[in-house]
């Protein structure tokens, strides 16, 4: 993204909708997160607690999910790079 | 504009209303049989609803601390995971 | 949710805030049941209009995911009750 | 600020645009092949997204009705159906 | 919609958000319809690049789903405006 | 209020969201093994996940190159592609 068009004043404000927004982000990766790796990993309901199974699937649930989202965030760095690059040979 | 406060407050309201809607829908799923043959939960439903909150919120709560574990998930920070900003 | 350290005035402002979320709830989960008990109940689409056994499965549907979220509620309530109370005992 | 006329505008208009995504969405689950060996609705498809969009709206009306006869589904009341405040 | 109700200053207030919003609705069914075709078309990731099979399986997806957009856009404004009948037949 | 140059960037940086989570989402459905037996990204997994993001931004780029070829696919104009008031 380009933000070199904006005056200080703009960039000032644009930095507290992107904190916002990150914080918003954040909730809903959480919330998500939460609600997929149940998904996923329980589905015994003769008890109300977690089994060691489920809690295990779970934890391992989130960690790959990080995992998984930090590499997606590589790949797209690198796409988002080399757009830009070709932008500026096309000028 | 808003205050400080007011934000922190209804992002919290967005935060608990978010987890409500996530918890309806999937304890929905996995405990309401969708023949609809009838309008009220039978016993088995019932039950399976008040275990599958319960569950939900353990859920909630070991991956939250996870995700504390992980270093640095306050607020406005996603712990190194993946964001399109590499920020 | 804690709301007492908010001045009065900021208060007005949550309840209105409030109620426009509760409205934008209520429109969501009207269209959102309205989506659930659709793809639930019909799947003939022999005739463009429903059949007695598919109009009494929305009604059904309707009426079982009300009490679905009431009871999912007064648990949800519940726990959060129990929250609050071990942070006023944590203090 | 935006004033009382303008919020239930907007409103209204969320309203409408949320309705037809959802239909769109699900006629599609419904009426339309996912092998996509074809760039046109072909017969069968289009007759089954008529009949899909009508009976949409009859389900629409039926929940909707039925809302209002458990009492006080009206604008930002659940008709006591399960909001995470107990309000 | 019945607008006609607002003041002229409240219709191009009215005006700009419906602009704004069709513009975040235009942003939305594009990424939602690149998830659709990438979801029902691509499952082989033996290779990173498309097959022309998958290629084409893309371009009939996207045409698709504008054709079918559309129907729906027809059927949908024939019952609005059979709906606006029959409340001014009441009336 | 925000000015013409905020809510273009806003939009943008919302558009780059949107997509980034959509990626996300769907490779994990594509290569993620959800049987969870293990905390990290297997081999397989890895290459499948850098392969499905490589093919995610070329269906990106069809589609995007397709709704232009379809005429006015501009901001704001739906490319004559179904919106609940026809506009």
């Amino acid at each position: 993204m380009d933000l070199s068009s904006l005056s200080p004043a703009e960039n000032a404000q644009m930095q507290r909708i992107i904190e916002r927004k990150q914080m918003q982000d954040f909730m809903k990766l959480y919330s998500g997160l939460v609600e997929r790796c149940f998904t996923s990993c329980v589905s015994d309901f003769t008890s109300k607690s977690l089994s060691s199974k489920e809690e295990s699937c779970v934890l391992n649930c989130t960690d790959k999910f990080f995992k998984h989202s930090e590499r997606v965030g590589a790949r797209f760095a690198e796409h988002n790079a080399d757009m830009m690059n070709q932008a500026q040979q096309g000028r | 504009m808003s205050s400080q406060n007011i934000e922190v407050a209804v992002a919290e309201l967005d935060m608990i209303t978010d987890v409500f809607n996530r918890i309806v829908s999937s304890c929905h799923s996995k405990c309401i049989n969708p023949r609809y043959s009838e309008a009220d939960l039978n016993k088995g439903e019932s039950v399976c609803v008040d275990r599958c909150v319960a569950k939900f919120f353990e859920v909630n709560k070991k991956v939250g601390e996870r995700m504390q574990s992980m270093g640095g998930a306050g607020a406005g920070g996603a712990g190194g995971g993946g964001s399109p900003f590499g920020m």
